[in-house]
């Protein structure tokens, strides 16, 4: 990426979004005195200077929640990408690297877990974990394992046809010095973007857990989590969703951006 | 494609199912509680373990766990899909009158998405004024979570507008807002692959000779560029099923619309396996099946592909 | 090139027609020309068995297609003859009843109903059917068998006192039904077959979209309404379509658009925001046992009475009422509702007093750590409370609960998971130390089903292990409630029970737990049964204020 | 010949701007394309050719800016046309012959649909008309067959027969001049000619003015009459192609015609004489290697044998029956065309592969694709210095890879051996701390051979190493190739499709056609006297036979 890229305002604008989130998840206090966890004054009241997003159903302050729910949620979606991405391209680097029947049975598992429906899937390693932050998270992560093999594979299959690859042998490479010197770092940029989508992707599919009940239990506050009991009072306190949606959408939406721009380079 | 080779490739999907199928239902099986516990245990019943137990018995769900697998692997090759235990309803019952819901749901969400892919594709390549800002669409609609825009749009469209009812809809109004729902995250990939390819197409050795034989702007694009640059969305089709699928639960869930989507949740709330299993096989045939056809589908698309297959 | 370019502009112009063309579809579901009264419904019913259907959906279905050999007023909770001609014989001990009953009832299908039917209807609910997975009625206990003893005469007879039997018959769990229903096994109650579900009520299950929605149509014979009713003969709407509607904003938003014309389970918040829109709120004690934290205090922390106390005295109940509910969600003053049979006001068991609290963990040896959570011997005073998904923003009072006692240095954690989740955990003392719940029946038995350890056992009285009770004097009391023929020593025990789970704090009652419905205004005649299910028989449509609110 | 019906490019400025800010392509262009003549631009890479072209046809990329200048078409000023007044000129007026067939036609239309494309836009035939006309033009540029193309796909067609489609497709319409981009450079060169000959043939039967496109000074000696030369996007010489290659007065032009292999046939090097060179007169088939061997005690023993070499992949065979010997320290050609399996019998040369029937021998011993000790012996240049160096990695780490997996220096002599060998390549060694994407590709390239020496291998093999490159740059990879012979006595595999360069620098050579060897010798022999057909037409093939023939004086 050259420095034009980074002067770009859309790119700017993205990063200082994913920065400020970064922040925010690792010092809240720094964006909010309220105590996000305990009730101040009335329950549902309307954004004001006291409290910038209005207060929730149980008169706690909405915008430190979701300052605080930050937290939560970026590592959530943290955890959901490293499982899917060290697993999936783990996985997906054998089938590629090794062909043959490794690669036909990796890829018959990875068809096996596309055909289950992620959400059934998620939801049943949920249960099976149990309740929590970090366990949904493993769970969203498990349905984007396939997706990253998938692409992993790709990438590995197209770089061990480049000439490089081959010229390492020639230059006495073993076949792991190969795979790990040579393939693996030239395929990383595609899984790297990936990542970045189904970061933002992640925060979503969590919080659609949320909706259905099976995301963090209450009171941590967690987006999906705190849109998902807002909706109910969508007719009287259309800010309890629409303004923590709207969080939600600059986060997800910068980091996709970001992706984007990597894939571009990458391209 | 050959008779081999179909026989072949629909060999490995016949075996991809037997083993989701098995997945799951090991799955399913190591899920502390289960549906008998979800029914009888309910505190109104007032039931004791010894009476539950003895229901245990009754549906076979004391025997080892094999021959539960087998038993219901048995049913489902011979087409008997069981009864749900939480309500006691025929599976199959459930599934037909579950399943044209969902299809009608998928396939409207799926045509209207390729519709707004194809807007997007199109105002992206036609109006460079408004480039930037429509290619900012796709990541707008991919960020949005999708029961938001569903509670979202029934307020404002059907309730604050009026222009649909939500209750006591006919069968096609009943079908608008969700479809409109479902289809705004599927759009977006769509649409993001589409217009990435249509830019890789466009700078093709061909495109420029086109242009020199005096085309106008819509004839490249219609008339060269597209059918070259679908092919690569049609491929994702197949992965976006899964995103139906995923994203239908959602939509029926706020929608209250019977279908699939609605009965995987029940069925998960209440463990209830022989539901969960029927929706996995449903879900896995009509992957592999969708996987099927876009493989048959490219050699139409693509003619390089049919001659490949020939030799 | 502009051929190319046709189809797919033609498209979006037609889908955009489409869109438009369906503008301003609005319209009262009850302005076609049958009166038809929309239903929303947060749950589709599971089954139609009635000893299963205490669940809402299922008895609010139940509840207008049958009928029940007596009728219990919703207000005075008084029994009254319905398909019974009179209040039954009882003897002595409360072991045999001996029913009169009408001759003149057919059901749906065209079959009479007759003794031969009320005493099977009876046998099946009183002992179930494990061969067809059917189970009896937690209401019906010691049921042995039933006779005809004449054509218009059946007797019940029990193998101990059975004095609840007699409220028992006027709920929706013992609504009559066809030989033929009687037949089905678990799957012909189940959805998909509820159109086979044949009763003699009021109304008659005519189509079910699965999961979806119910069409009952009004019986045009219907004439054999309970003899304390005004109303009699058919009902006055034509019909009611029960509608789906899972989303709380849905339902709320379904109303004011007048979408719907009744909605169940309205959010305390929403009330007042329906009723500047015009709307009714219509909301009905449930009758029974209060919304209520029950202290499981065979855990070694909550056997301490102080720390019981201590919780008690450390839940500003007003405070939570306030923030999170309304007006129809009444203080509660004892373990059972003020409307309850038997109720005893104990309010001054309940008083808010943190400093006691305080004075009274202090006392019993718990001492605050640095995060403000007292401990004793090493062990944290962390309780974990279930998550009372049916119950009204049960995880909202948790928040405020958990949030209050943090002050007094309690910490509260929330059990987390789905409904099958909560009902297995509910079993472990290990898991919930104290239980958020409600029971909704309206006789004195209730606090029976709440806390025996036959029934739910919400105390978890009984060691399951050891089959040993924490409180056996308690359990006592329970069955003198059960089991006594009389009324007035019934309501002595139910009373002396009240005293000991408020003296002994073995629960802090919340709140008098209602239905709640949204009605629109032009809808008139709308009622709740006793325990809050809707009852549609009497409702009318007001097609003046129907124009009006046009 | 009137300039009114010329097209006439004057003082043509070109800018593009970039990320990197705005970017000069071209300045001051003026050039002339009379009716039925043709003007050639020649030029390397970056030398603003192509954009010129584009310009001429106005289908420059979107960031390009056209800043002065006139393109005049007649009476009309390209430069000043709006796009919807361009689509009536393209096509009708200027049609395109472009660079690549292989990626120029549509993959999903027929080549009829394509052809008779421009017919549908511009003229308002009836389609049973456009199909004869499509028909009429297919069997015109000497499409066999033409009924049954119609139908088929790109796919369907070779390399040739898609460019012969091309030309169809941009005559179809009777322009009076046509832009031809490099119409031949992705061509075998026997299939080059062909189209040349074509594209000659019609612009003197219909009288079409033709601007060539090319980077080969011969190809534009042998079929211009005008020659442009660019450089750096400016002209450097403008005249009649005779006064251009015979008597250049620009230093740039001077240095081209120097550097062109075809064009140096006066320039071969002296190639040292091979002691006990190969005598075979016939095809090697006739008479194997080994055979003789026995005949020639005398002989020292060959580096490298391949005897009977055959490769199979699965029903195709690539290669069948090979057999020819390297002797230390002189260079071996392989020359064929594309498909020919020259690159198969390298790579089995290199250890990556092994044959399917027959040896390869290397010092008498066996080549073992699994041993790493043969790494140290043989090592492979690639074709493509793009993809043989991992991106990843800076040019030092790359060059130290392999002394640190076969040992062969102490770690701290890895820096300074480094350098030396960059040096050796003509780098600075300062060039060890970039990466790839920094260098130019001649720059890869001897990165990528200073990678393949650094081990000190006794066998190279070049798969096509100077193919990709400019002329003057694959002049100056050459000697230093030659040079680095000399110094550390190599021996030499190269694989080439280019005959001029092969006749330049190889002792020995193996011409194969079709997976089969059908000429082996020595190179000079096999060049003054072919013995088969196939080398012979290739021979003819090779463009600059103008130069060569002297026939250009004569054209004056």
């Amino acid at each position: 990426m050259n420095t034009a890229t980074f002067k770009k305002p859309s790119v700017i604008l993205a990063s200082i979004i994913l920065i400020l989130a970064v922040l925010a998840a690792l010092v809240p206090g720094l964006f909010t005195s309220h105590n996000p966890l305990s009730g101040t004054s009335g329950a549902l009241l309307s954004p004001s200077l006291e409290h910038w997003f209005g207060t929730d159903s149980v008169g706690r302050d909405l915008y430190s929640r979701v300052i605080y729910g930050t937290r939560q949620s970026l590592l959530g979606a943290l955890v959901a990408v490293l499982v899917g991405l060290v697993v999936g391209t783990i996985l997906g680097l054998i089938a590629g690297a090794q062909g043959g029947w490794l690669d036909a049975l990796l890829m018959r598992i990875v068809d096996v877990l596309l055909s289950i429906p992620s959400l059934l899937l998620s939801l049943s390693v949920i249960i099976l974990l149990g309740y929590g932050t970090v366990n949904a998270a493993i769970a969203v992560g498990i349905t984007s394992v396939a997706t990253f093999a998938r692409l992993a594979r790709s990438q590995v299959i197209s770089v061990s046809s480049l000439d490089f690859v081959e010229a390492a042998y020639g230059s006495g490479a073993s076949r792991f010095q190969v795979l790990t010197r040579h393939i693996l770092p030239n395929s990383l940029t595609p899984v790297i973007a990936l990542a970045a989508v189904q970061f933002g992707s992640a925060i979503l599919q969590l919080s659609v857990l949320g909706f259905l009940g099976y995301g963090a239990p209450a009171p941590t506050p967690e987006w999906g989590l705190i849109i998902a009991d807002a909706r109910d009072y969508i007719a009287t306190s259309w800010w309890l969703t629409v303004l923590p949606g709207a969080v939600i959408i600059a986060v997800v939406m910068s980091a996709n951006h970001l992706s984007h721009i990597v894939q571009k380079k990458a391209r | 494609m050959t008779a081999r080779q179909l026989w072949l490739r629909i060999g490995q999907a016949l075996l991809v199912l037997l083993a989701t199928y098995t997945l799951a239902f090991i799955l399913l099986s190591a899920l502390p509680s289960d549906a008998i516990m979800a029914r009888y245990a309910s505190p109104d019943l007032g039931l004791s373990s010894d009476e539950i137990n003895a229901i245990r018995a009754e549906y076979g769900a004391d025997k080892p766990l094999i021959v539960q697998y087998f038993t219901s692997l048995f049913g489902f090759l011979t087409g008997n899909f069981g009864y749900s235990v939480q309500t006691g309803a025929s599976i199959a019952s459930m599934v037909a009158e579950a399943l044209p819901g969902t299809l009608a749901l998928a396939i409207s969400a799926f045509v209207l998405a390729c519709i707004w892919a194809l807007l997007i594709a199109v105002a992206a390549s036609f109006s460079r004024g408004l480039r930037g800002f429509v290619l900012g669409l796709p990541s707008l609609m991919v960020s949005l979570p999708s029961f938001w825009i569903g509670i979202i749009l029934i307020q404002l469209v059907s309730f604050k507008l009026g222009w649909v009812p939500v209750i006591g809809a006919s069968p096609v109004q009943s079908l608008i807002l969700p479809a409109l729902t479902l289809s705004i995250p599927i759009a977006a990939p769509l649409a993001q692959v589409l217009v990435r390819s249509i830019e890789d197409v466009e700078r093709q050795p061909f495109i420029s000779v086109v242009k020199a034989r005096g085309a106008s702007r819509s004839r490249i694009f219609f008339g060269n560029v597209l059918r070259n640059a679908i092919l690569p969305a049609l491929t994702i089709a197949g992965v976006l099923f899964g995103e139906l699928v995923g994203g239908a639960v959602v939509t029926e869930a706020v929608f209250g619309r019977a279908g699939i989507g609605q009965m995987t949740v029940n069925a998960v709330a209440n463990r209830d396996t022989p539901v969960l299993m029927a929706v996995v096989v449903i879900a896995a045939t009509l992957y592999v099946l969708i996987n099927l056809l876009v493989d048959l589908l490219h050699p139409v698309l693509d003619p390089r592909v049919r001659r490949k297959e020939r030799a | 090139m502009k051929k190319r370019a046709m189809p797919l502009s033609s498209i979006v112009l037609a889908l955009l027609l489409g869109v438009t063309a369906c503008g301003n579809v609005t319209q009262h579901a009850s302005e076609a020309e049958d009166d038809i009264v929309t239903y929303l419904e947060p749950n589709f019913f599971k089954t139609l068995y009635p000893p299963s259907a205490g669940f809402y959906a299922n008895g609010g279905v139940l509840n207008q297609v049958t009928d029940r050999l007596l009728y219990q007023d919703p207000e005075t909770l008084e029994l009254s003859p319905w398909i019974a001609t009179k209040l039954p014989e009882v003897n002595e001990d409360a072991t045999e009843y001996t029913f009169d009953i009408r001759t003149d009832v057919t059901y749906s299908d065209g079959s009479p109903l007759t003794a031969e039917n009320v005493v099977k209807n009876f046998d099946l609910y009183g002992k179930g059917d494990k061969s067809r997975k059917l189970t009896s009625s937690e209401q019906i206990t010691n049921y042995d068998h039933g006779e005809v003893v004449d054509e218009d005469t059946v007797r019940f007879f029990f193998s101990e006192p059975a004095p609840g039997f007699a409220q028992a018959t006027s709920s929706f769990n013992a609504g009559l039904l066809s030989d033929a229903t009687l037949d089905k096994d678990t799957t012909g109650f189940a959805p998909g077959k509820a159109t086979e579900i044949i009763g003699s009520g009021p109304f008659v299950i005519e189509d079910e979209q699965m999961n979806s929605s119910l069409t009952m149509k009004a019986r045009e014979d219907y004439d054999w309404a309970p003899a304390e009713s005004e109303h009699q003969g058919r009902a006055y709407i034509d019909g009611i379509k029960y509608v789906l509607a899972a989303e709380e904003s849905v339902r709320t938003g379904g109303l004011v658009s007048g979408q719907g014309d009744i909605a169940r389970q309205i959010e305390a918040p929403v009330e007042k925001h329906l009723q500047e829109q015009g709307l009714t709120i219509s909301s009905h004690s449930t009758n029974g046992v209060t919304n209520q934290l029950a202290f499981r205090f065979r855990d070694p922390r909550l056997s301490d009475i102080r720390v019981r106390q201590a919780i008690i005295a450390g839940i500003d109940r007003d405070e939570i009422l306030e923030t999170l509910f309304s007006d129809s969600y009444p203080k509660a003053n004892s373990v059972l509702s003020s409307s309850a049979l038997g109720y005893q006001d104990m309010s001054q068991y309940y008083v808010y007093d943190p400093d006691k609290a305080q004075r009274l963990l202090d006392e019993a040896g718990w001492v605050r750590g640095e995060d403000g959570i007292r401990s004793k011997d090493g062990q944290r005073l962390t309780l974990n409370i279930n998550e009372a998904l049916p119950q009204p923003r049960s995880r909202e009072v948790i928040t405020k609960v958990q949030e209050q006692l943090a002050r007094i240095g309690i910490e509260i954690t929330l059990n987390p998971g789905d409904q099958a989740a909560q009902d297995a955990d509910s079993k472990d003392i290990n898991k919930v130390q104290i239980r958020h719940t409600m029971v909704g029946r309206a006789d004195y038995d209730v606090l029976k089903s709440h806390l025996h350890s036959d029934n739910r056992d919400s105390l978890l009285n009984l060691d399951e292990e050891t089959g040993e009770l924490g409180d056996p004097e308690l359990e006592k009391l329970l069955e003198q409630i059960a089991s006594s023929p009389r009324e007035e020593d019934r309501a002595e025990a139910s009373a002396k029970a009240q005293r000991m789970m408020a003296e002994k704090a073995y629960a802090l009652p919340l709140f008098e737990e209602p239905q709640v419905y949204g009605v629109q205004p032009y809808l008139e005649g709308f009622e709740e049964e006793s325990i809050g299910r809707p009852n549609f028989y009497n409702v009318r449509i007001n097609h003046d204020r129907l124009e009006e609110s046009q | 010949m009137s300039i009114h019906d010329s097209l006439v490019i004057s003082d043509l400025a070109v800018t593009y701007s970039t990320s990197r800010g705005v970017v000069q392509a071209v300045q001051n262009v003026s050039l002339s394309v009379a009716p039925g003549q043709i003007t050639a631009v020649v030029g390397e890479s970056g030398s603003g050719k192509s954009t010129t072209a584009q310009a001429a046809i106005g289908l420059l990329a979107d960031n390009a800016q056209i800043t002065a200048g006139t393109m005049h078409l007649g009476e009309i000023d390209l430069a000043r046309l709006t796009d919807k007044q361009w689509q009536r000129i393209r096509g009708p007026r200027i049609g395109l012959i472009p660079q690549d067939p292989n990626n120029s036609l549509n993959p999903v239309k027929t080549i009829g649909a394509s052809v008779s494309e421009g017919l549908e836009i511009h003229t308002s035939l009836s389609t049973e008309a456009r199909k004869a006309r499509v028909i009429e033009l297919l069997e015109m540029v000497g499409i066999d067959n033409p009924e049954h193309r119609y139908r088929q796909y790109p796919h369907e067609l070779s390399g040739g027969m898609k460019q012969r489609v091309l030309i169809a497709a941009a005559l179809a319409l009777e322009p009076d001049f046509i832009i031809a981009d490099e119409p031949t450079s992705a061509l075998d060169v026997t299939v080059q000619k062909t189209i040349l000959d074509l594209i000659d043939e019609l612009r003197h039967s219909r009288n079409i003015g033709v601007l060539l496109i090319t980077h080969d000074l011969a190809v534009a000696g042998d079929r211009a009459d005008r020659i442009v030369v660019m450089h750096d996007g400016q002209v450097k010489e403008t005249g009649y192609a005779a006064s251009v290659l015979s008597d250049p007065q620009d230093s740039y032009t001077r240095q081209l015609l120097a550097d062109a292999p075809s064009l140096s046939v006066a320039s071969v090097p002296q190639r040292r004489s091979v002691a006990g060179s190969v005598r075979a007169q016939q095809s090697a088939h006739a008479v194997a290697p080994w055979q003789r061997d026995v005949s020639a005690q005398a002989e020292p023993a060959p580096l490298l044998s391949v005897r009977n070499f055959t490769q199979k992949f699965g029903d195709f065979t690539a290669a069948e029956n090979i057999s020819f010997d390297v002797q230390r320290g002189t260079t071996h050609a392989i020359v064929g065309e594309s498909g020919s399996g020259k690159t198969t019998t390298g790579r089995a040369i290199a250890g990556f592969s092994s044959p399917t029937t027959g040896e390869i021998l290397f010092e008498g011993k066996r080549i073992d694709p699994k041993s790493k000790q043969l790494r140290k012996h043989v090592q492979l240049v690639y074709q493509n210095p793009y993809s043989s160096l991992n991106p990843k990695m800076t040019v030092g780490v790359t060059l130290a890879e392999p002394l640190k997996n076969f040992k062969l220096v102490g770690k701290s002599q890895i820096k300074e051996r480094v350098a030396r060998y960059l040096e050796l390549v003509s780098l600075d060694p300062e060039f060890a701390s970039r990466r790839p994407a920094e260098l130019s590709g001649g720059q890869r390239q001897r990165v990528a051979i200073a990678r393949a020496l650094i081990v000190e291998p006794e066998l190279v093999v070049f798969d096509e190493a100077v193919s990709a490159l400019d002329v003057t740059v694959q002049s100056q990879i050459l000697r230093l190739l030659a040079r680095l012979q000399e110094e550390l006595t190599l021996t030499y595999v190269f694989i080439s499709h280019d005959l001029a360069v092969v006749r330049q620098i190889s002792d020995t050579v193996s011409v194969m056609s079709a997976g089969q060897q059908v000429e082996y010798g020595e190179t000079e022999r096999v060049f003054s006297s072919p013995t088969s057909t196939f080398t012979r037409s290739l021979i003819d093939a090779i463009p600059g036979q103008r130069f060569r023939d002297g026939s250009l004086n004569m054209g004056l």
